[in-house]
């Protein structure tokens, strides 16, 4: 399941879609908003784009790493310190897919899907960017 | 013809969410993008250097596809086009 | 937190534990019962020399990839296909930290814990070994 | 002198989980492994190859220190002293 919701997610309901006999290895990946030094964090999206962008990057994954499922959750709105962003649930066989299935799938969101963060502080307001 | 502008993050906040503008028939997204810095100077100041050229963090999408700044942008735009703008990804 | 339990445990709880406002990635490996033609596996550990390797593990892990927390979970007894047999949950303040943290302890584990597992099946059982 | 003798996985079949054996005074865990071949033969079968040495996968611990084989075992116990014997781990 392919996921960008504005409301909190339940990870273990997305482990649990993950699960399966022939799966003998589930690794997650959870990105929370980590307090350095801001209130909150608003992350925006362009939808559909971001939508069709996760769907090729699971298909890519699935099949790249044999995973048997491949969960994705990302949250947009506004968003405290410690909250949720984004969460990857990948199932395999054995770790090693397993581990770089999530890691491949993680690392592609950031590069290719068109979502943006903006870091509310006490002095201000920034958007990040890897510029 | 009809296209629709879409924009995110820094120039969502410049621009807003999205709007349709009339353009002339055939226009390319380059002359688009020149209409709307001639209605937002703000838009102008973000999207363009001094010298007239798109600053290289201005990301865009045609239909969803990104493209090449340089490549595409002479490209004739087509009746309810969709062109998003914006910054670059959230990253690491 | 480092257990071994003949009780299933709760990954949500260990990844409530391992939440915290400075880390912004927790990565969590899940090994399961995978259905390679067996009924159930036993698994057994030398349970106190177990502990205190996982402690070395965990500490080991905490310092070279500057984890926020590790917790590790493994079950012994009889377990059927599907079911949980081992858990570890590693925040970060980054994913790089997070991913490599959790790769290293379930890799260490696998050599060093003092863990067996038997295989059940409809023809036998067997030990897993690495000879 | 009393020592405690740990089994896991096979050996634990073979040997029961745990039992206390009264071996001489200073004996070495060489001495104490030949005791329990003595007492139970599909124990000998198990860790010692036909020219009597120890086969490579009996891994041992004396209190709860793994120990190498060639330089340990002639070195002598002391009373309470806890031997594991075990297969090697789960692995991969």
């Amino acid at each position: 399941m392919i996921k960008i919701t504005e409301e909190d997610f339940s990870l273990d309901e997305m482990i649990k879609r993950a699960r399966s006999k022939d799966a003998g290895a589930i690794v997650t990946f959870l990105g929370t908003v980590r307090d350095d030094g801001m209130e909150r964090m608003e992350a925006e999206a362009f939808r559909e784009a971001a939508q069709a962008e996760l769907e090729a990057i699971q298909e890519e994954a699935m099949s790249r790493f044999h995973l048997m499922a491949a969960e994705i959750v990302h949250r947009t709105g506004s968003l405290a310190v410690g909250e949720s962003i984004v969460a990857i649930v990948c199932s395999a066989g054995h770790r090693e897919e397993a581990f770089s299935g999530c890691r491949y799938i993680i690392e592609e969101l950031k590069k290719r899907v068109p979502l943006w963060k903006k870091e509310v502080g006490r002095d201000g307001e920034r958007w990040v960017g890897r510029t | 013809m009809l296209v629709k502008v879409l924009a995110f993050a820094g120039f969502r906040e410049i621009l807003g969410k999205e709007r349709e503008l009339e353009i002339k028939e055939a226009a390319t997204a380059k002359e688009l993008l020149a209409e709307l810095a001639q209605v937002s100077p703000r838009f102008k100041e973000a999207a363009f250097d001094e010298s007239g050229a798109l600053r290289d963090y201005v990301l865009l999408m045609i239909n969803r596809k990104r493209i090449d700044p340089i490549l595409d942008l002479s490209r004739p735009l087509q009746e309810g086009d969709e062109l998003a703008i914006f910054p670059p990804l959230a990253g690491g």
